[in-house]
C-alpha cells in the first residue's frame, strides 16, 4: 500500500485495485497545485447545496480559483451560482463533455498547453465516480485527478476521505487560505 | 408477403411418402413497388461503414463502471490504466463489449417477447390475420422491417421472416462477446449499433402484431384517455394486478372478466407496459404507474392477486405477494419465481390451491386458464382477505423515526442517496414533511431495507410511503392511452417543417423510472416543449411518468395537449415496443414525405435522417438493457439520445468535439463539395445531470446541416432562450451555429451577433445543400 | 427431412403472381421407423421437472466471484450477506443469472459458429450434400439432433431446422436474463441446462456438417497422428498462422496451397480448434498447441502470415503481429479487429498493401480469397522479412532478471500466482532453471507484462519463454487427429461392460488451457486411466495437451494407446465441437445398446444415463464460456463433471451431499419401490485444486445406481486403490458405497471390512435394479 | 470503518463492500478460538509447501488443533502430510465440499452442534477467496470465518494482512502458543 485510502460513500462503488491517496492535509492539495503546469477546476451543482455559516463549497472554489488562477469549468447548472458572485467561469458543459475533453492530451481550455491537474468539486456522486473512472483510464498518461468532494471519490488519485461537513469546509478553508498566500 | 397454401393429397418422392397433407409456404417474399435496396437483411459487416462514419464523428468515452473484467476463469482481471486482460482485451474494448452485451440482451428480451406475442396471436388468430396498423392513413405500416428485412407484412405469419431473421443475427452479436473475439473498441461500437437496428425491427413486430390482433388504437391520434395513479384503484372491489410487458394474458383476465359479466364489479389494474397496453385494449383497465411504484403498490395491499408475466417484474415479488397474502400467478416461463407449474391443471384445482393459500403461488403458462383462474381467485380472496398493509401508519413512522441514530448507512446504499437521516431527524420531531418530500424521487428500490443496512432495523423506503398517505391520496391523473404509429398523413403534414427545421424538433420522451429526482421532470420537460410548439412523443414509462404532474390548470399534460404528430402534439406511442413508432415516423419521413427509397436501403434513410430530421430521444430514468439497445437502434439511424445521470453506467457516450472544425464536414449530394456544417447534431449520445441541462440540450441537438436559415433560427431561438433561462449567460458557441446573419433569431439579433464579434465569426456561405456522410450518395451531375 | 421441390412455372392467387419460380421446401420433418416422443423441441417449461429433480438432489453452492451486480443502471448492488439488488434479485439468484448469461453466451457462440458453417458450406456443396458421419458404421448419426430435435438429418440443409430451434431457445435463455425477469435460482439452473442441452445440438451441427462436407475422418479408430509442438515447425519454409475454430478460411488455405503446388513448400500451422480440424483434413497441417501458446508463438516470428477466424483469439492479436512484422488476416466479421474489410477487392491489390505493410492487416470475409492471399502473402513476405523475433535470448534474459528488485507485483497479477520474483533471483545468478520450471505452468495470458506492473520495466512472460529455449526445441509430439463421432458397432460392444460397470468408466477430458499448473497433468491423468482400462476421449485444446507429454517409452500417448472407444483406448474425437459426440456416445448408449427410444424423448434417455452409464467429464483448465455451456449440457444428462481450481470461478458447484441419506433414493422403474442407492454419483459439477484430487474423483463419479457386484467392485477398486495411493488412507466413505459384500474388490477385502465394520455398516439387499428419478418411468407389471 | 482492512494479495481479487478485518495482534485470533462454541480447521495444500526453520505451517495447524481439540478437515491433497505427523485428520474432503456443508446450519463434522467458526488454511489463494465469497452470503447467519493464511482473503471475517513468510511464521506460533498455555 502506498498510502491512506478510504472506502466509497456510496458503498458499492467498488473500484479497481488503484484507490485514491486520502488528502491527509489540505497542504497537500495546495502544493500540487502550485506545482502543476496548467490545473483546471470542474465544478458542479453540488458546490452550491450546501450552506454552513452563510458560505458555500462554491466560494471556495472561487477563492481557490482566483488566488491560482484556475480556469473553471461549471457543470451542469452552477452557471448561475457562479455568475451570482460575479464570477465567469471559463466554460460551461455537462460533466461528461468535460470528461471527454480532458481524455485529448492535446486539449486545454486556454491553450496553455495540456491540463496535468484536474481539481473536481460537485458532480453526483455515482457521476464523478464513472468519469473519474474515465479519466484513470484513457487520462493516466498526462492527467491525475483531485477530487476535493466531501465524499471519497475511489477514482481520484487525490480525494477526501467521507468528511463531516464542518471537515470539508476546515479543509477547503484551508486550501483556499494556502493558495491565497502563495506567490503566483 | 403472401402466404400459398397447397394441399396435396397424395405425394411420392424418391425420399418421402406423405397423404393428405397441406404446407404453407411463408417463406415468399412477396415484391413490392420497389425493389429491395442494397441491405436486404444486413449482417454484421453490411453497414459497418456508416457506423464507422457516425462513430468517427462522435468517438466514444468511455466511463468504466468496473476496472475489471470478471467474464471468463482466467479473469479478474483489471484493466484499468492501460493493462490488458488475459485474453488480451484492452479497457475501451471491454467497455464496449459490456455495452454489446446490454445491448444484445436487450434487444433479445425484445425479440424474445416478439416470439411468445407471434406465437399466441398465430394460434389465437391464425396466420392469415392481417396486419392492419391504421387502416388508410397508414399504408407504410412497417418502416422498420421493411427498412431493414425488406418485407411488407402482410399478416401475422409474414412477420415470423423477419423475426427469424433477428434472432439469428443477435445470436451472432452475442457470439462476437466471447472470450477470445473481437478486440476493436468501435467493431464492438458497430455491432452495438446492428443490435440496435435489430431492436427496432422486433419492437415493430411486437406492436404491429397486437395492435392488429387487439385492434388497438390505430394511429389514432384522438386514443381516449385512461385512469392512472394508485388512488384511482377502487380499494372497495376485487382487485386484480398486473406486472409486466407481454399483455396476452391480461387480456384473457379482461375478457373472461367480460364474459363473466364482471366488469365493473373487479378492478383490473397495472404496472409498467403491460398496464399501458391493457388501456389500448379496454377502458376499464387503469394504470398504477411505472416500475418505482411497484414495491409501494404490492405494500398497500390494494392487490387481491398479482398477474406477472415477463420483464420490469421485480424478482422479489413473490416475497412481497406473500407479505400482503396476495396470491401470485406467473405467466410465462421466463419468470417461473420457482412455482409449481400448474398448466395441465383444472382450473378448480388451481383456485382452490390458491384461494385457501396451499401455494403462495402458481405458474400458469396458458393465458385463457390465467385469465378465469386470476378473476375467480380475486373473486373469493377478496371475501376472506383483509387487505393486508404492509406500509406503517404515520404514528408509527414517527415512532420508528426516534430510534434512527442517523448514522448515513439507508443514505450510502440508495441509488438516489437521498437524504433519509436528516428526513428522520424531522419526523422524530413531528415534522413528516422531509420524509414526504422524498416520495417522488424513491425509486421504490428497496435497498434502504435490505439486511443489515440500517443497524435499527428501520424500513425506511416503506416509512416514506407511509409519511405520504395524503400524497397517495392525490396520485390519480389522466393519461392518453398509447396510439400506436403515426399515420402517413401526419408524416406528409410534419415532414416538410420538421425537415426545414420550421418544427423546431421531434423530442422522444421515453424510457424506464430510474429517474435521479422527481418523476415529475419528465412533465415539466415535456410541458417546456409543448409550449415551445416542438412535437413531443412519450412511450412506456415515461409516457406514465408525464401523466402524473398537473399543469397550472390542474390537468394532465395529456388533457392539455392535443395527441397529433404536430407542433405542440403530445404522442404517447404506447408501451416500450412503440418506441418503433418513433423511429418508424422518422423513417418514414425520409421515406414517405422525401421519397427515399425504403426497401432495405438503411444508409440512405439513416444519413437523410442524421442529416435532416431534428429529433432527439430522452430516456430522462433509463434503467435497463432494453432501454439501451431502444437508444441504440436510435444511434445507428443518427439520432441523438440523452440519459439522465444514471444513464452514465451505460459505461459511454458518444460524444462530438464542436472544438474540431475538421469532424463537421459533410458532402454536398449535388456537388460532391465537402461542407463545414458546424457540429449539428453536436452529440450522438450524452448523460447529463439536471433536467436544465437536457432542456437546453435538446433545441441544440435537433440543429441538423440542412435546417433552412429561417429553421435554424428557431432552434438557436430555443436553445439560446433556455439556455440564458437557466444559466443565466449567452452561450459561447452560438458562433458554431450561426451560418449567415439570416439565421440568427431576430429577437436575439443584438445580443447574438455581439457575441459572433467576441468570437470573430465570419459569414460563410450556404448554398442550398443535399447534406451526406457517405461518397456513394454524391450524385454529381453530368 | 426431406427436400421437396416444387416447380411452378405460372401461378396465379389472390395475392400473388408468380412466374417460373421454384421453392424448396425444407420444412418437412420425415418420419423415421419411431414417433417422437414427449419432448420434441423442448423450450424452457418442458424438461423444467427433470432439471428440479437433479439439482434437488445436487444442490448449487454458490461462490459469489463478485458480490455485486452491475447489470443495469440501478446498480451498482452489493448482494452480499442477504442483501437484494434495487430490482429484488438476491445473491443466489444473481449467481445463477451469471452462470446463465455465460452459458448461453457459450452456446450462442456455437451457435453463430454453427450458422456460419453451414451457410457456407451449403454454399459450397449444396444444401443436398449428403450427412455422412461414418457410413454404415454410424447409423444413428446425429443423436444429440435426434434426441432434442426429433429431426434425422439427411443433408446439409436438414441442419438449418435444427439450428433454428437453436437459436430461438437462446433467444428466450437470454431475455431471462434481464433485469427484472426471473427470481428463482433454482429456475435459472434449469435454463443454464437448457442452454446446455441447445449447444450440444449446435455442437453436432458443426461438427457433422463438417465431417460430412470436408471428409474428416469419420468415426475412425485409427485415424492418422499428426505432428504438435512448437518445435515441429519448419523455420526455413514460409508460415502460415492459423487461429481460431472455423476451419473453412484454412481449408481454402490448404487447397489453395495444393492447387499451386505448394504443399510442401508451405509450413501450414494452427492454434486452438482450427488446428485440430485442419489435421483432420490434410495431414501436411501442423499443430503449435493450445491457446497458451499464443503468445509466444507468434513471438517467436515463427509466422510469416496469421490468419484468424473466430473463438480464442488474443483480442491483442493485431498489436502482436504488428511487433513481428507479420501481416494478420481476419476472416470474420465476428473478429474484425478494426481492420478495414478489403472483402470486394482484388487479390492483388490486398497482396500489395499487405506486402508492403502498407496496413498491418485485412479484414477477407470470403475463405477462397483468404486462401490465395495468405499463400502469396506468405511467399512473399517470407522472403523480405527476417523472422522477426520478440523472445529475449538468455543472456538478455540474465540481464533483465538483475534488475528485478523482488517487488512480486508479476506474481501478484498472475492467475496463478506464478514465483516468478523467486526465479528472477536465481536466473539473476545465473540459473535460467527455475524460471524455465514456469514454463509449462504458464498460461501465457501477458498479464504480468501490462503496463506499470513491473516498475522495472521487466517482461516476466518473455523472460519465462527465453529461459527455455531448450524446452521449445523438444516441443515435438505425436497427436491421433480427431476421428469424429463413435461407431455404433463400438456402442454395442461396450454398452454392456460400461453398464455392468465392467469397464469402468469413460472419462471424457476436454476444455481449453487455463491450467492451474503444468499442462502436462491432463496427460499424466489421462495415462493414469488408460492404464486403468477405463475409455478415455478428449478433444480441444485439453486433446492438445495430452498429446504434449511424453510416457516412459518416450511415445505420446496417442502413439502408446489406441483410438477405439473400448476400455484402454484414447479416443480424440476432434475440437470442441467434437464434444458433442462424447455426449452423443452417451446418448447411444441409452438408444442402441439400451434400446430407449430416441426420437424426442429427453427425459428417459437422460435418467438413463444418468442412473447407469458411469461417465464423467474433466475440464481441468476450463477457461470459456462455450465450456460452461458444454459442461451444461453434460449436467442435464445426469453426467458428472469436474473442473480444475479454476473452474471455481463460474460461480457454483452442484454438490450432492452423502451424508443425507434422504438425497440418494431412487425409483425401482420395474416395481416403483424407493430404493437407497448411496451417492452415485456423488456430484454433478465440482471443482477441486491439485490432480490428485481429480483422480481420486473420477472412478468414484464413475459409480452408477445400476451397477452389478461385479461392476461395482471394479470401480471402488480404482478408487479406493487412488484414495490410498494418493492420500495414505482408506477413504472413510467406503460403506456408502458397499451394498453387498459383493461389492467389495476381491484383493481388498480385509481393509475394506474393517472400515465397514468401523463404520457399523450391514449388508443390504440390492434387487436387481431399474433405477429412474422420475415416477412417469415406472411401470409396474399388472 | 470499523477496524483496519489490507488490500487481497491477488490484485484484481476485489471484495464487496465488507472486507475482513485485519488480524492485529494473534491474540485475536487465539481468543476468539477460546470462545468459540465448535470450532473448525479447514487445512489445504499450500500448508505444506513452504518451510522455515525445518517447520511448515502444517506444524502449526496442529499444535493448534491439538491444543484446542479443533476438528480438522483436510483438503485436496494434504492428508499424506498430516498422517506423516501422526496426525489423523477427522475428514478428508475437496475445499468446495466443506464449503458447501458449512452454508449448513444443521451440518457439524462431530455431532457438537453447528460450527460458529472456520479456521481457514492453505487454500489456493483464489479458491479461497471464492470458497470465502459463498460462506459471507450463505453462512453469514451462524458462521465466521477466519483465514490463517499468510495473504490476505477479504472474505473472511478476520484475515492476516499480507505478510512476509516470516511475520506469517511468528503469528501462528504465537497463537499456537496462546492455544497451548489456555485452560481447556
Ligand atoms: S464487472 Fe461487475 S460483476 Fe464483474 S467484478 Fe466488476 S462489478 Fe463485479
Ligand atoms: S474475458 Fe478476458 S479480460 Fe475478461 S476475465 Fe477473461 S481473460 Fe480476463
Ligand atoms: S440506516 Fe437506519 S439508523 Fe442509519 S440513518 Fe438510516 S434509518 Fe437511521
Ligand atoms: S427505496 Fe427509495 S429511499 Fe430506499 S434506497 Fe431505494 S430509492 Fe433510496
Ligand atoms: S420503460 Fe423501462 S422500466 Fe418501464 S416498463 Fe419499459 S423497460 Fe420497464
Ligand atoms: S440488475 Fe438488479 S441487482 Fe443488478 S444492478 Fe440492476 S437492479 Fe441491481
Ligand atoms: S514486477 Fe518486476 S521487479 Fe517486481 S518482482 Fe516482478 S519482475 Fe521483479
Ligand atoms: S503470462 Fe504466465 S507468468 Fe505472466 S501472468 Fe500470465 S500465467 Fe503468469
Amino acid at each position: 500500500m502506498k498510502g491512506l485510502i478510504s472506502e466509497p460513500f456510496q458503498k458499492y462503488e467498488i473500484p479497481g485495485p488503484i484507490k485514491a491517496l486520502v488528502i491527509s492535509k489540505p497542504k497537500v492539495v495546495s502544493s500540487i497545485i502550485k506545482r502543476a503546469k496548467n490545473p483546471i477546476f470542474i465544478v458542479g451543482h453540488e458546490s452550491t447545496k450546501v450552506e454552513l455559516n452563510g458560505k458555500k463549497p462554491i466560494d471556495y472554489v472561487i477563492r481557490m480559483a482566483k488566488a491560482s488562477d484556475i480556469p473553471v469549468v461549471a457543470v451542469s447548472n452552477t452557471a448561475r451560482e457562479f455568475l451570482k458572485r460575479d464570477f465567469k467561469p471559463k466554460a460551461l458543459m455537462a460533466s461528461m463533455e468535460i470528461g471527454n475533453l480532458l481524455t485529448d492530451p492535446n486539449w486545454s481550455i486556454n491553450g496553455k498547453g495540456p491540463h496535468d491537474i484536474a481539481l473536481i468539486l460537485g458532480i453526483t456522486y455515482y457521476v464523478e465516480w464513472v468519469i473519474l473512472s474515465g479519466l484513470k483510464s484513457f487520462a493516466y498518461n498526462h492527467l491525475k485527478t483531485i477530487s476535493l468532494d466531501r465524499y471519497y471519490q475511489p477514482n481520484a488519485n487525490w480525494s477526501f476521505p467521507n468528511l463531516s461537513l464542518k471537515e470539508w469546509y476546515e479543509n477547503l478553508e484551508e486550501i483556499a487560505r494556502e493558495l491565497g498566500v502563495m506567490e503566483k | 408477403m403472401a402466404n400459398l397454401k397447397i394441399r396435396i393429397d397424395e405425394l411420392h418422392t424418391d425420399k418421402i411418402i406423405a397423404k393428405g397433407f397441406e404446407f404453407r409456404v411463408g417463406r415468399l417474399i412477396e415484391e413490392w413497388e420497389e425493389e429491395p435496396g442494397p441491405t436486404q437483411m444486413p449482417n454484421i459487416a453490411s453497414l459497418r461503414d456508416w457506423d464507422r462514419k457516425l462513430l468517427s464523428k462522435y468517438k466514444p468515452f468511455y466511463l468504466p463502471f468496473c476496472e475489471l473484467c470478471c467474464l471468463c476463469t482466467m479473469g479478474k482481471c483489471d484493466l484499468s490504466q492501460g493493462k490488458r486482460g488475459a485474453c488480451g482485451i484492452d479497457m475501451a474494448a471491454q467497455q464496449s463489449r459490456i455495452v454489446l452485451i446490454s445491448c444484445t440482451l436487450g434487444a433479445a428480451t425484445h425479440t424474445a417477447h416478439a416470439r411468445h406475442l407471434l406465437d399466441e396471436l398465430i394460434a389465437k388468430y391464425g396466420p392469415d390475420h392481417p396486419i392492419d396498423v391504421g387502416g388508410a392513413s397508414v399504408y407504410v405500416e412497417a418502416p422498420n422491417i421493411r427498412l431493414v428485412t425488406g418485407i411488407k407484412p402482410k399478416t401475422l405469419s409474414d412477420l415470423e421472416d423477419a423475426l427469424e431473421y433477428c434472432e439469428k443475427e443477435l445470436i451472432h452479436l452475442l457470439a462476437a462477446c466471447h472470450t477470445g473475439q473481437e478486440g476493436d473498441n468501435i467493431d464492438f461500437e458497430s455491432k452495438v449499433f446492428h443490435a440496435g437496428m435489430i431492436d427496432h425491427v422486433a419492437l415493430e413486430i411486437c406492436d404491429i402484431a397486437q395492435i392488429s390482433a387487439y385492434n388497438f388504437p390505430k394511429a389514432d391520434p384522438e386514443a381516449p384517455l385512461a385512469d392512472i395513479g394508485i388512488s384511482v384503484i377502487d380499494p372497495t372491489k376485487p382487485t386484480i394486478l398486473v406486472i409486466g410487458h407481454n399483455v396476452p394474458p391480461s387480456i384473457e383476465i379482461y375478457e373472461y372478466m367480460k364474459k363473466a359479466g364482471l366488469e365493473d364489479s373487479i378492478e383490473l389494474c397495472g404496472i409498467c407496459c403491460t398496464a399501458l397496453d391493457l388501456t389500448r385494449k379496454t377502458s376499464k383497465a387503469k394504470i398504477v404507474g411505472p416500475l418505482s411504484h411497484q414495491l409501494r403498490f404490492i405494500r398497500s395491499g390494494l392487490a387481491d392477486v398479482i398477474v406477472v408475466d415477463e420483464q420490469c417484474i421485480r424478482t422479489d415479488v413473490l416475497i412481497e405477494a406473500k407479505r400482503v397474502h396476495a396470491p401470485l400467478i406467473s405467466t410465462h416461463y421466463r419468470n417461473f419465481q420457482g412455482l409449481p407449474d400448474r398448466t395441465k391443471d383444472s382450473i378448480d384445482e388451481i383456485v382452490k390451491d390458491l384461494v385457501s393459500a396451499q401455494v403462495p403461488g402458481v405458474a400458469l403458462l396458458d393465458s385463457e386458464k390465467v385469465g378465469e383462474v386470476a378473476v375467480k381467485v380475486a373473486l373469493s380472496v377478496f371475501k376472506k382477505r383483509q387487505k393486508f398493509k404492509a406500509i406503517p401508519l404515520e404514528p408509527e413512522v414517527i415512532k420508528d423515526a426516534k430510534r434512527c441514530t442517523r448514522c448515513g448507512n439507508c443514505q450510502r446504499v440508495c441509488p438516489n442517496y437521498l437524504p433519509i437521516p436528516e428526513a428522520m431527524l424531522a419526523v422524530a420531531n413531528g415534522n413528516l414533511e422531509p420524509l414526504s418530500n422524498l416520495y417522488e424521487a424513491c425509486i421504490g428500490c428497496g435497498r434502504c431495507e435490505a439486511y443489515d443496512v440500517c443497524h435499527q432495523g428501520l424500513k425506511p423506503h416503506s416509512m416514506i410511503v407511509g409519511a405520504s398517505r395524503l400524497k397517495m391520496e392525490q396520485d390519480r391523473f389522466k393519461i392518453r392511452i398509447g396510439r400506436g404509429a403515426i399515420q402517413d398523413t401526419e408524416i406528409r403534414a410534419v415532414g416538410g417543417p420538421i425537415v426545414m427545421g420550421e418544427i423546431p424538433g421531434v423530442v422522444a420522451i421515453v424510457g424506464c423510472a430510474n429517474y435521479p429526482g422527481s418523476w415529475k421532470d419528465n412533465a415539466i420537460i415535456a410541458e417546456e416543449f409543448l409550449k415551445r410548439k416542438f412535437i413531443v412523443t412519450a412511450s412506456g414509462c415515461a409516457a406514465m411518468s408525464i401523466s402524473m404532474y398537473k399543469n397550472e390548470d390542474n390537468q394532465s399534460l395529456y388533457e392539455a395537449y392535443p395527441g397529433i404528430f404536430d407542433a405542440g402534439g403530445l404522442v404517447n406511442c404506447g408501451s416500450c415496443v412503440a418506441n418503433s413508432h418513433i423511429s418508424g415516423a422518422l423513417i418514414k419521413i425520409a421515406s414517405i414525405f422525401a421519397k427515399r427509397k425504403l426497401n432495405s436501403n438503411y444508409e440512405e434513410i439513416a444519413d437523410y435522417i442524421h442529416n435532416r430530421v431534428g429529433a432527439v430521444g430522452l430516456a430522462w430514468g433509463a434503467m435497463s438493457q432494453k432501454a439501451s439497445s431502444i437508444a441504440s437502434g436510435f444511434w445507428r439511424l443518427g439520432v441523438p439520445v440523452i440519459v439522465g445521470p444514471h444513464g452514465s453506467k451505460y459505461r459511454r457516450g458518444l460524444l462530438g468535439r464542436k472544438d474540431i472544425k475538421e469532424d463537421w464536414y459533410v458532402l454536398d449530394g449535388r456537388t460532391g463539395k465537402r461542407v463545414y456544417v458546424g457540429p449539428t447534431p453536436e452529440h450522438l449520445f450524452i448523460s447529463v445531470e439536471k433536467k436544465e441541462e437536457a432542456m437546453v440540450l435538446i433545441p441544440k441537438l435537433c440543429m441538423r446541416p440542412s435546417d433552412t436559415t429561417k429553421g435554424r433560427a428557431i432552434k438557436l431561438y430555443h436553445y439560446i432562450d433556455l439556455y440564458t433561462k437557466f444559466y443565466g449567460i449567452l452561450p459561447d458557441d452560438i458562433h458554431l451555429f450561426v451560418r449567415t446573419k439570416a439565421d440568427i433569431p431576430t429577437t436575439m439579433k443584438e445580443e447574438v451577433i455581439k457575441v459572433l464579434e467576441e468570437k470573430g465569426w465570419k459569414e460563410s456561405e450556404i448554398p442550398s445543400l443535399d447534406p451526406t456522410l457517405l461518397s456513394k450518395f454524391v450524385r454529381v451531375k453530368g
